[in-house]
């Protein structure tokens, strides 16, 4: 075997279940290109803590001597690690982990996200909502870092674009599971659109509560596409129907490239992909084309994964190099009641190549 | 009606009674006596199956009771008023003395009236807690707990601890009346004149073991014994 | 009461010293262990003192743990503090914490107490996760490592901060023990055991607790700052209260109020989790499995049995009945 | 801030909803906690176990009610083997050990849910006649959250009933006080606490099959929600049910006004109150006697 | 020496100390009878401040106590020994008297010192351990040793204090003869300065000691007087002795 490639994901904890999707794909993408056994693959339980993650990045890197890392879920594992890998010259391929200032100012040449960044994910739904006639908004989101981002870069996007934002409101992060309050407040203000941003079990509360308190009747709910991610949205049922919101993958996506991949993985793992299968998909995709371009050891496969442009599952990708985050489409879909009767994303709309600014980062 | 037999019980490693045997008689009252730390709070312990008997027997009316389970051996109609008393602080009075009676048969002979005229004092009281009562209050309510059980055989450890004179000559005659209803008792007392002024028998317990058994008209005359065992 | 046995003194010293033998041969994740599992140590005797000895079972020493580390981080980071000031300063920090927590429990018992300590624990923990200066949840990165260059080590070397952390924990015991065999550690035990009489003997209780407890969050506190240099970075997730459970967890499993057991437990809990976790995703499972079964076998923890078992072996060889019985009755039989 | 009184209407109605939830969820472990004086922090993970029970139940029957029914039942079932199998050799074994075996179960119970249902949390819907929303006085509430407040309700004067008025009641309290003497006058010590501990898994469960339409499942619910029931439990004070309700009143009000009214310090507030009650009652609001 | 104003204290509606007022000379030995339920164990909680009285006040040697806690007023000389066994019971009887004893000295918060080791507090143990005749049970645990020598322990913890006034509630009751006798001679072996307050039932012991008596009942003072004034009381017979001596 020719290359060590770490995982840092999580394995247990709140989002177990995206370390899961995130190393199918990469493994999906390894085989797919015939590279399975050419690479050690080594995975490491992040457990979602900060310094558990650093410490299993240490390990990977100082004791397993990994070519390159592949993760974090957590945008607070990335921070914790970023100093690290920067020191090590370890290139880390992002997964998940959206938080801007890994590809802003904290930036380095050794970090290269293709996954998304929180307000890469937001930013075209500020313009697009104007455009849909909606003018009053009213945001809610968990209270920690990524959450303030990914509402954040709406807010800002939507003010621009001439909307009012009517009232905002940060939740206590995993502690809260009663959105009532919040709901009724939002409920008084009366405003066209809710806008929100929860993952996970929260998503799932959120979306069921927001539904039992009528508020789809006033307001449709609108997001982060992760509100109503394929992996739990039957868990919210027929709650979820009607929910528009923003993602930068969609299994529904109508494209050669995502059927085969679709296919593939029910094939493989017999369930539909979510956009965290693709983020693990395009993170070994990457890793491959990198290696592909004649990249060896760490220092070449850094160089090497900020060129790779391909057509992904997820659309035309390419790696930006002012930030090394990805370059790539958004899309806006619906979610509806299928044929089957089981829930599936409706794309209503396309933005393409959407490009974070450089803000602050300096190779 | 209950004979112990060459008991054998202590706390875990600590072996505290080493052969030790009484002989409480139906009708009558057996008075066991000696000194602090002789071991006859621990005899009664090992009756009421409170202590595991390491060796010998104790047979209830015919039945040994070894091994038997303490709440067992309680239905089988024997009460006890430990030396500790033992009210529950988070009971009321009342219900004290209503979780002893609720086993009660309906002609019992022991009703909540008659403990009351028993000990007046406990009728002023009903409703304080157990941990709101007075050292002496707390022995009546031991003693009218018992009783309400209306038990074949009545075990008693030190009831006139902490009482008042007048109330300790009231025991005394409440404790006689008792014998006249022909309940059987086994009384462990410090108080030498109470106890052989009431007692029929008297076991004297000496290092764990009995070292004297006779009537107590003779320990009352048998004053050697009574200040090598007993330092009276 | 606490005494110095001989089998305490041999068993932390073989601890260390199997730590820095290990230390030498092990690779760089071993390293990162023994460092883990010393820290963790620190932690549980300084929560033992308490706990173990003045019944003071508390569940923010998690939290307090995590303020040495972010005193340490946000002063050297954000302030530009010489690490060694802030190493101090942080050792204060967790002092005065500890001290104004158990003052202000001081009243509470039991379960009360544990949850008035998690109270506080938790509002730090919410506190320092909702501080937009202090990073907030995403933490605080480029923890720098105490310079001892002027004596020749160099910390950022992972076997010479090994060593430097079992140093500590070494000073740490030594502390522990220390003013746990003093006049103030018996009267601790005191509170313990019975504090109603200690006040009707004249003293003035919660002057102590808070004196307690402040010695221990300073223990603490420095297993934090510790910790801190090892990731070189901190986050919130040092203050969450599970963070004290399991250090609870750890104290009991070893033999709480054993000094020594704390410091076994962490260290045999953080290599056995290690172990397991390489095995499998469903470690908790098996650890929650190994705790259950520890406990019901024994009940006084791993070195808490042991020593159970040798100091009754010893209890028997003088006999026992002669305790039992009342002097009074004694003297009076013999010249009966 | 709103004036329309329907607005403060339906946040009382929220604030009265998550009481109820929490009396619930808190009862079962103040009952076991305060009378067995057992502390056991896995009541929690049976709260977990109800609302996955009371999730497959509903799945596999399409009817809510067989969760409803089936979460209670199996949870305390789960709680007599946990009791014949550890918690009764724990009873004697003092509070620090039932920590530590109890912090031990909840890590093998996540494992365990996770291992059966997944790592993903997973919901399940209201029942059809509880759906959608009703009109009490003119405040339009979620028909489902009132079904929540009338449960907690009855379960809370069930309980009251038992406890004070019963001779059972007056026996368990006994047997809590001193075991030994209670023995003596002829209770079965060992057979009530059993009882007891098992009704206090029931409510556990109960409590999960409850909450599922509204929360979701998963995992580590059990081990979020502990914090909260332990502070209902400690703020009331323990063994108490009065103290149990007033402890459920106190945080779910806190919780509901303290997010609308005092946003950024709402995630504090709970432990602040925790705090405070304890300073100045240090053993919460309504001890049980002694 | 020791003095108690108009003090009064009920619980809820139930009146249990009611304008008790009364005062000792230095060196005093009174002792309080009353029937059970008197009012006698409270009075000694209001003294010691283990109860805050409702109204009145207690005053030791000039100095206005009642605001004072139980342990200010412990370091202030006035010692208690419990009705109800109150010791430290998991540590052996000489770890008990040790902590009472450095608490006395001061010694409770030696960080640098051990007070177990230090030969002071060893003497002081030594010498509270002889009075109560405890010397060969020092190291028998709490916990272990039979009723009897609890009683004794609980005194001799408030006797190692070494207070100025020393309360007692009912010392001698659940001891046998023996006990009983020994401590006659501890109350007559006491430095005569020192001044005591005891509760006793048992009336051998209650005249022999006492200077003066005082007599609760239904929580009021209804009698004061020398021993001899008592025993010929009626009243005090009727309300609480009864013929105590019928059967001694
Ligand atoms: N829990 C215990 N553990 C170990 N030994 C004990 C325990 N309780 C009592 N003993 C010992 O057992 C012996 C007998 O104690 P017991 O209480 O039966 O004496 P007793 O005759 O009742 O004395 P008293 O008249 O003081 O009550 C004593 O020597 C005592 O030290
Ligand atoms: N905490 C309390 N709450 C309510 N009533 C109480 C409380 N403590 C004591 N009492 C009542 O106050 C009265 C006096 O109690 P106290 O203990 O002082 O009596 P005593 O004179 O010491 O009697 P004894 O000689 O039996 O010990 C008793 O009737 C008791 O029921
Ligand atoms: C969508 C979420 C899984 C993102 C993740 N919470 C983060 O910290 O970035
Ligand atoms: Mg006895
Ligand atoms: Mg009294």
């Amino acid at each position: 075997q020719d290359y060590k490639v770490g995982m840092l994901l999580p394995y247990s904890g709140v989002y177990a279940a995206l370390g899961k999707d995130i190393d199918e794909g990469f493994v999906l993408a390894l085989e797919e290109a015939g590279m399975a056994d050419q690479v050690e693959i080594i995975r490491e339980d992040t457990e979602v803590k900060p310094p558990v993650g650093l410490a299993k990045a240490r390990k990977l890197v100082l004791e397993d001597q990994v070519d390159v890392l592949v993760g974090p879920v957590s945008s607070g594992v990335l921070g914790a690690v970023r100093d690290f890998v920067d020191q090590t010259k370890t290139p880390i391929i992002v997964a998940n982990a959206g938080n801007d200032e890994a590809t802003g100012e904290n930036c380095t040449p050794y970090i290269v996200r293709v996954s998304f960044s929180n307000s890469q994910v937001n930013r075209p739904m500020g313009q697009w909502m104007y455009d849909q006639g909606i003018r009053k908004v009213y945001t809610m989101a968990p209270d920690y870092a990524a959450g303030r981002q990914q509402i954040g870069a709406f807010a800002e996007a939507f003010k621009a674009a001439g909307g009012e934002i009517v009232g905002q409101e940060f939740t206590p992060f995993r502690t809260t599971q009663d959105f009532g309050p919040y709901l009724s407040a939002a409920q008084a203000t009366e405003p066209d659109a809710v806008y929100v941003f929860y993952a996970g079990s929260e998503a799932i509360n959120f979306v069921k509560q927001y539904d039992a308190f009528g508020l789809n009747d006033t307001a449709t709910l609108h997001g982060s596409g992760f509100i109503n991610s394929p992996l739990y949205v039957d868990a919210q049922g027929p709650a979820a129907v009607g929910t528009v919101a923003s993602l930068h993958y969609i299994p529904t996506l109508d494209t050669p490239e995502n059927k085969t991949f679709v296919e593939a993985v029910q094939k493989r793992y017999e369930r539909t992909p979510s956009e965290y299968t693709v983020q693990g998909y395009d993170a070994g995709r990457s890793f491959v084309e990198a290696i592909k371009s004649g990249a060896t050891d760490k220092e070449a496969i850094a160089k090497a994964l900020p060129t790779v442009e391909y057509v992904s599952p997820r659309g035309p990708v390419s790696i930006d190099p002012a930030t090394n985050n990805i370059v790539q489409n958004m899309y806006i879909y619906e979610t509806v009641e299928g044929d089957d009767g089981k829930l599936t994303q409706k794309l209503i709309g396309t933005v393409e190549n959407v490009k974070d600014p450089v803000n602050g980062c300096e190779m | 009606m209950l004979e112990v037999s060459e008991l054998e019980t202590g706390y875990g490693e600590t072996r505290v009674i080493h052969g030790l045997s009484l002989n409480a008689v139906p009708g009558r009252m057996l008075a066991i006596l000696g000194r602090n730390g002789a071991g006859k709070t621990t005899t009664l312990k090992a009756i009421m199956g409170l202590l595991p008997a390491a060796g010998g027997d104790i047979r209830f009316q015919g039945k040994s009771l070894v091994g038997t389970a303490p709440y067992d051996i309680a239905k089988h109609g024997i009460a006890y008023v430990p030396e500790t008393r033992d009210i529950f602080p988070s009971l009321t009075v009342r219900e004290n003395l209503m979780l002893a009676a609720r086993m009660a048969p309906r002609d019992a002979t022991w009703t909540l009236e008659r403990v009351f005229e028993f000990f007046p004092r406990l009728g002023e009281r009903l409703n304080n807690g157990g941990n709101q009562l007075s050292g002496g209050e707390q022995q009546m309510l031991a003693i009218g707990r018992a009783l309400l059980m209306n038990p074949k055989l009545l075990i008693l450890d030190e009831p006139t601890e902490g009482l008042a004179p007048i109330i300790v000559r009231q025991i005394h005659d409440k404790l006689a009346a008792l014998k006249e209803d022909g309940m059987t008792m086994i009384l462990v007392e410090q108080n030498f004149g109470f106890a052989t002024s009431l007692a029929d028998e008297v076991v004297i317990v000496g290092r764990g073991r009995s070292v004297w058994e006779g009537l107590s008209a003779d320990i009352r005359a048998d004053t050697d014994t009574q200040h090598k065992w007993l330092g009276v | 009461m606490f005494r110095q046995s001989l089998l305490k003194t041999i068993v932390i010293l073989a601890l260390l010293g199997g730590g820095v033998v290990y230390t030498f041969f092990t690779g760089y994740f071993g390293k990162e262990l023994v460092i883990e599992a010393a820290t963790l140590a620190i932690l549980a005797i300084s929560l033992d003192m308490v706990a173990g000895y003045g019944g003071m079972i508390s569940l923010c020493h998690g939290a307090i743990f995590g303020i040495g580390a972010y005193t340490f981080a946000a002063l050297t980071v954000l302030f530009g503090v010489h690490p060694l000031l802030a190493f101090a300063a942080a050792i204060v920090a967790t002092a005065l914490f500890g001290a104004v927590v158990g003052a202000i429990t001081s009243r509470t018992h039991g379960i009360f107490f544990i949850m008035a300590t998690l109270a506080f624990g938790q509002m730090a923990y919410v506190t320092i996760f909702e501080s937009r200066t202090l990073g907030g949840d995403d933490g605080l990165a480029g923890v720098p490592r105490l310079d001892l260059s002027a004596i020749g080590i160099d910390l950022m070397n992972s076997t010479n901060f090994a060593l430097f952390a079992i140093a500590a924990l070494a000073l740490v015991y030594v502390i522990a023990a220390f003013v746990l065999r003093s006049g103030f550690g018996r009267t601790l035990v005191g509170i313990h055991v019975n504090e109603a009489r200690m006040k009707a003997v004249g003293l003035t209780v919660w002057h102590y607790k808070a004196a307690a407890f402040g010695i221990s969050g300073a223990l603490a506190g420095l297993g934090g700052a510790i910790a801190a240099q090892q990731t070189m970075f901190v986050s919130p997730e040092l203050l969450v209260w599970m963070v004290s459970g399991t250090v609870l967890m750890v104290v009991i499993f070893g033999g709480i109020g054993t000094l020594v057991g704390p410091a076994v437990g962490a260290v045999v809990w953080v290599f056995l989790k290690h172990e397991i976790s390489s095995i499998t995703v469903h470690w908790h499972m098996i650890a929650g499995a190994v705790l259950i079964i520890t406990i019901v076998a024994g009940g006084r923890g791993l070195y808490g049995q042991i020593e159970y078992m040798i100091e009754n072996r010893r209890a028997k060889q003088k006999q026992p009945d002669e305790t039992n019985v009342s002097p009074l009755a004694q003297e009076r039989e013999t010249h009966a | 801030m709103v004036t329309d009184w329907s607005y403060w209407a339906v946040q009382t109605l929220n604030g009265l909803q998550l009481s109820m939830l929490l009396f619930l969820l808190s009862v079962g472990l103040t009952v076991i906690f305060g009378l067995l004086h057992f502390v056991n922090l896995a009541h929690g993970a049976l709260y977990g176990l109800g609302a996955y029970i009371g999730i497959s139940a509903a799945a596999a029957t399409g009817s809510y009610w067989a969760g409803f029914a089936a979460a209670p039942i199996v949870v305390a079932l789960t709680g007599m083997l946990l009791y014949l199998g550890l918690m009764k050799r724990m009873r004697q074994a003092g509070p620090m050990n039932q920590v530590l075996v109890t912090l031990g179960l909840i890590f093998v119970f996540v494992d365990v849910f996770r291992l059966i249902w997944g790592d993903l949390a997973i919901g399940t819907a209201a029942p059809a006649i509880f759906s959608g929303r009703s009109d009490v006085f003119g405040v339009v509430y979620p028909t489902y959250r009132l079904f929540i407040i009338a449960l907690g309700a009855i379960v809370m004067a069930a309980l009251a009933l038992v406890l004070s008025r019963t001779q059972l009641g007056a026996m368990i309290r006994a047997g809590v006080d001193n075991d030994q003497m209670a023995a003596c006058l002829g209770v079965n010590v060992e057979r009530i606490f059993f009882i007891v501990f098992c009704v206090g898994c029931a409510l556990a469960g109960l409590a999960g099959a409850v909450a599922v339409p509204v929360f979701s499942a998963h995992p580590d619910m059990g081990t979020e929600i502990l914090i909260s029931t332990l502070i209902v439990v400690v703020v009331g004070g323990m063994g108490s049910l009065r103290g149990a309700v007033a402890g459920s009143f106190l945080v779910g009000f806190a919780q509901t006004f303290g997010a609308v009214l005092v946003p950024e310090v709402a995630s504090l507030l709970i432990y602040a109150l925790l705090a405070g009650v304890l300073v100045f009652r240090p053993t919460g609001l309504f001890p049980a006697r002694a | 020496m020791l003095e108690a104003r108009d003090l009064n204290k009920a619980f809820g509606s139930l009146v249990v100390t009611k304008d008790v007022s009364f005062s000792l000379e230095k060196g005093e030995r009174r002792v309080v009878l009353g029937p059970n339920g008197a009012g006698k164990t409270t009075l000694f909680n209001l003294l010691v401040g283990e109860l805050k009285p409702n109204s009145g006040s207690v005053r030791m040697g000039g100095e206005d106590l009642t605001s004072l806690s139980v342990a200010a007023r412990a370091r202030r000389g006035l010692a208690r020994s419990y009705q109800k066994n109150n010791l430290f019971g998991a540590l052996t009887v000489r770890e008990n008297l040790a902590l009472a004893v450095a608490t006395a000295r001061g010694a409770a918060g030696w960080l640098a010192r051990d007070t177990l080791a230090d030969p002071e507090i060893a003497k002081g143990v030594a010498d509270a351990a002889a009075q109560v005749g405890l010397t060969d049970a020092l190291d028998a645990k709490v916990d272990a040793v039979s009723y009897g020598v609890r009683r004794q322990l609980e005194v001799g913890i408030a006797l190692s204090t070494g207070p100025r006034v020393l309360l007692m509630d009912e010392p001698t009751s659940g001891v046998g003869p023996g006990m009983i006798q020994a401590f006659h001679t501890l109350l007559h072996t006491l430095p005569r300065e020192l001044t005591i307050l005891i509760i006793e039932h048992d009336m051998d012991l209650a005249f022999d000691v006492a200077d003066r008596i005082t007599v609760l009942n239904y929580g009021e003072v209804v009698f004061e007087g020398t021993p001899d004034e008592t025993r010929a009381s009626p009243m005090v017979r009727e309300i609480y002795l009864g013929e105590w001596d019928a059967h001694a």
